[in-house]
């Protein structure tokens, strides 16, 4: 069952406060509403996945890695790799996260991350494939989330892409007898082939204001949100409108308009932490 | 094993011979349990979808109850046989899970929860059969289950997809546009109030696309309205009489 | 752990009416005590289940499904197909019901439904065989509880039976080579083969009086059941005691009595159901 | 893999040697245990169960407690070794959760719960060693288990399986004759008040049958009973003693 | 999560009855504090399993048994045979214990009677390979406490060393053309091959008092203990300090003459009640 | 597959260089996250743990609070890419839930928690890279979170495992000493109180070999101390100016 969420009781005067400053156009670490806090990127924080990467947005911190595993196509996809996105709030996080399985929250991240991925085609799935119908590349792309300081959305598909773009592929020998796969990881294939860039934009409505990349505190008094995908040629890739509240029509429209430009920002910085 | 994708527009026509701005042939009934506080099917083409609402009532386990509002709790759920294929797992999927957030939170802003205080109002959204568009059916279907019970709501909750296919941006995907078409987009609304609960899109979409899509899902949801209301008025009238 | 259940508050006041209506040889709606209330059944509600039946049994609504596939048949027992029988108590049909896995109820339930099934040999379970050993039919059959007035175990027993007629097997191809195993569902090998019609007849304990086909409310102040199967031919395939009370040894032979002739009736129903 | 039937009667006797009306060899041991607040042992042919009762006790949870009677708590339960063929999983699989219920049932109506409100009396049913009728030893033991722990019972529960093999009904059932008879009927009663408070048939009988089936379980019953006082009155005498 | 665990409340009485009692060098049931519990074995009694023993320790009464079953050797041992040990507390055992899976003690339990099998080598599981890499017998030990008086390791080991001692393998063939395994379990190929006896010894620490085997009263207010784990060569083959207390250094030496001198007694007493 | 066993120490010197009572090399960070009321990293040659504390806090669900003293909870978890080969399943192994209550047991003498009745103490250990001595990382991570939370302990606990490869007694395992070792001895201490907080043994020593791994551990311990305190130290200092 999904359960409408205990809301954080923030003290009439901090929301007032912060409420008071947005309306003004500014975040309350003084940003203009439509930029992103500081990001910083570290590759390769766990030498034994294939690829990780550390992201830093503000104070909120995710960290993004990569196992490569030879298994079975999924039989209704037969000719593509296979990509499994999961996510996790670890408790360390934040008070209010428990320990356990993926909630509502982990598992929509994920499932918003994967099918942009997915239908933006960012990585080339089909070139995973090693034995058409029976054997390929499985990645398994795990996020978690270990300081929530807001916008873990936006934060974790940076995550997600810079650890695509790094992860390469180990040697592998086919047996031609058996048909069985021998891996060294020790050796490369080559790198993962990105056919694009994908960045997630996420608006937030608080009050009657638009605005990106919350911390925590203000997340938590925005009645909604909706991540949009967009892809490096300025397509629209994958939406959630996520929260309680809603959107007009209006608002939806100036969503898009904001997640296309903020995008190309967002993807542009991809590219140079992957340089 | 997927089949090579078919042709899903000729001369104009989608396969099932509708125009790309129509509907399904769509059924509504209300009141269909005996036991739920409310209770609605909603059929559209071959997708059936059933709802039931209880509450308000007590909440238990009681440390989820809110002090100032009514708590909606909220279960989307597919039959083991409601799907083409395989019998599917009653475990609940990561895309069970899913939808039955995004299905609460389409319903959260049209509900006056404020009025009951401590209370649970709880929403089960059961798929009998799956032809595309059952999370879109299934809100439709939850609202007239919560107007039924009579719980108090600012306005109905409609709800229906747009995607695109062979590059035509359709209304109303069924499986087949869904599976094979280039963009899914599911949409509600509370239509007098022209207020957007649930957005989602699964494909890619350029700008001018999306605006199209979005236009036309909005007339879509309002035919599906007028539906609702004619369904209630009628049962409404049954019970006058 | 099997727990007491908390057994519904009823008014004394009301408990009292019914306890009195019962006595006098009715029900609460004025059938005799003996009589089914009225049965409907609409077949083929959910077109994506190989055979489907929804059974309404006064307000006591009951969906059943059946999905087949091809798997192999059970070590203990090549020789034979595979019926699987799960039920489930939705918690639309019932606000005592909660959503989660199937309850010590539902369990019970289906395997009273299955074992009646499976030693009556209702089913040609032979016939399901592909290969002796290795593949076979497999018959999955789910029951969803809708709406709870009173009865479950009997309505699933008729929406059990007449989807069971109603299942048609798929067309299928053996490979030769392979041994693999080809299904078209578009097309149709032919129905399952129905040995014999069972059904079950629970007679329920209220006060002193036997009855059968109660209400939830009535149901509710019964302090013991017994559900009996029996087949076409007279015989009895499968017996439940439930509930918290017990049954005297002259009761226990008058609901024997009572089943055997209500049961009769129940199959001649079905049978016109079906045809 | 299931071998093709055995022959079950040979010249009037059952592969053990018995004749049809005879029970298997029995053994049972009261307050076997420590810790329990009463426990018993009960072996009959080659199956051993074992059970344990706590309580009147708090209940825990405290929301599950009732407020004008104890509730009882029943677990039966496969040791992982105690089958032939494979070792069990301890994840509990639907027949336990069925014999659970079974079992409680066919206590509750001998134990004289009301007497202790808003308390918990747990019965834990423990199968050592499976060679048929593991259920009905597991009652039989368990109302000697809940009369070691001093609950107050209308009288105890002996339950004991009829059945009928190669066309004879015949009492006690051991796993052979339980695999490949053609009827397995387990009873249990109330021996003294006559009152029936388990009765499940797995398999096919005709009237008939099930009458003299009946009658032979209650018959069996009554000697299990006797046994049950035996060993209970002499546990008592040694304790005063 | 593992939590603080909650500690019985023992009268204050009660405690210091005890502390007093132990300090003068004496058990509460007067045994000196070095000196275990009459111990009793019964073989046999679950003639299904392969092997099953029951150690009665004073009070403490603990089933173990053994179901040998083939299957795959692990990957990354593919020249060993495999033991699969498990724990459960039976809630029958004690009013502390609650039903469902193993919780982290009987976990912890499992796992340190599995190390100190497997590293001091004590039984031959190079010698249950059938096929390397390929087919090895699996022996699944399944310790279940029946009743808790104090000292639940050092009973289990004795039952396990005795289960595993008492254990004969099947008798099988292998199908030379498929490699499919017969097994008759009507016979035996031989016994388990024992390389060496394992005693564990517990050590527990009660205000500054060590002592061995307490009931499960003197158990409750011990601050700490130290199970090792002895071979009858006089090594030390496993250690695992539990508890919420500290040893000091000195402790931990004394701890481990005591364990060495101990054990070699529960040896000499297994193989006594082994032959 | 398991390689075979490879040459572990040449010329007196371990495979990666080091001497037999040599540590790796070891950074220690503190206050690393923002959210948790204290964090800590440590990473001791390619190993990397990083530790969060929550607390005291209200202890949810309540029955579970003392009312004597602050409970401790801890969950030792390995991250699914963090160790070699494929990727581990995020269900808790029975490995991981051992070590949660060894790591809990390891630090419980140390906190004062009688400080805070009814409260709980929260340590999360989270192995983002494992090349050895996890647990040991885990504990001196944990150690310095509570520190850094403000927690009031007796001592800081240190931690290391000490070991038996190619018959020689060595500090500080690395992943290949530790899979291909004759044992394994992971110790806990607070330091400067000489109490032993944790001891595992996993292998095979004489008792002789035990007194010396047992010294050369308790060094080890005091190394990682004195590391300790220096970054508690610049820490403070830091937040002083």
């Amino acid at each position: 069952m999904s359960s409408t969420p205990e809301i954080p009781i923030i003290p009439k005067i901090k929301l007032d406060t912060i409420l008071n400053v947005v309306t003004k156009g500014f975040h309350i670490d003084k940003r203009p509403l439509l930029n992103y806090r500081n990001i910083e990127v570290v590759k390769n924080v766990a030498p034994n996945a294939d690829s990780s990467v550390l992201v830093k947005l503000g104070h909120t911190q995710i960290l993004v890695g990569i196992k490569v595993d030879v298994g079975q196509p999924f039989p209704d996809n037969p000719e593509e790799g296979v990509l499994i996105v999961n996510a996790e709030y670890i408790p360390a996080a934040s008070p209010s996260f428990e320990p356990g399985p993926p909630d509502e929250n982990a598992i929509e991240l994920a499932r918003v991350i994967d099918r942009s991925l997915r239908e933006s085609k960012a990585i080339a799935l089909d070139r995973l494939l090693i034995i058409p119908g029976k054997k390929t590349w499985i990645i398994w792309l795990d996020i978690y989330v270990l300081d929530h300081d807001g916008n873990l959305v936006d934060a974790a598909m940076i995550g997600s892409m810079l650890a695509l773009a790094q992860l390469k592929i180990p040697y592998f020998e086919v047996d031609q007898v058996t048909g069985s796969i021998k891996i060294d990881k020790s050796r490369y294939t080559g790198s993962l082939s990105i056919n694009r860039y994908v960045a997630t934009v996420t608006v937030y409505k608080v009050g009657d204001v638009l605005l990106v990349d919350p911390t925590a505190e203000e997340e938590a008094i925005a009645s909604a949100s909706i991540s949009i995908s967009v892809s490096e040629e300025g397509n629209i890739v994958g939406m959630q409108k996520r929260g309680m509240g809603f959107f007009t029509e209006k608002e939806i429209e100036q969503a898009i308009d904001i997640s296309l430009h903020k995008g190309k920002e967002l993807i542009e910085l991809m590219k140079r932490f992957s340089s | 094993m997927r089949q090579s994708k078919p042709q899903l527009i000729i001369n104009g026509k989608r396969i099932d011979g509708r125009e790309p701005q129509d509907l399904r042939q769509i059924k509504m009934e209300v009141g269909i349990l005996k036991n739920a506080d409310g209770s609605a099917l909603v059929e559209i083409g071959g997708t059936k979808v059933l709802a039931a609402v209880y509450g308000p009532r007590e909440v238990v386990p009681r440390h989820q109850e809110q002090v100032d509002r009514a708590i909606i709790r909220c279960r989307y759920r597919m039959l083991s046989f409601s799907t083409l294929g395989e019998r599917k797992s009653p475990a609940p999927t990561r895309r069970e899970i899913e939808l039955s957030k995004v299905i609460r939170e389409a319903l959260e802003p049209a509900i006056l929860s404020t009025q009951f205080p401590r209370a649970a109002i709880d929403v089960f959204v059961e798929v009998i059969n799956a032809e595309g568009g059952t999370r879109t059916a299934g809100i439709t279907a939850a609202s007239l289950a919560l107007a039924d019970a009579g719980i108090p709501m600012l306005d109905l909750v409609a709800a229906v997809a747009v995607g695109k296919i062979d590059g035509v941006i359709v209304l109303d995907l069924n499986e087949v546009e869904d599976m094979y078409g280039e963009a899914d987009m599911p949409v509600a609304a509370m239509p007098s109030l022209k207020r957007v609960t649930m957005l989602q899109l699964n494909g890619v979409l350029t700008p001018d696309e999306f605006k199209k899509a979005f236009a036309l899902a909005l007339e879509g949801i309002n035919k599906i309205y007028q539906f609702q209301k004619e369904v209630l008025r009628k049962k409404y009238v049954e019970v006058e009489e």
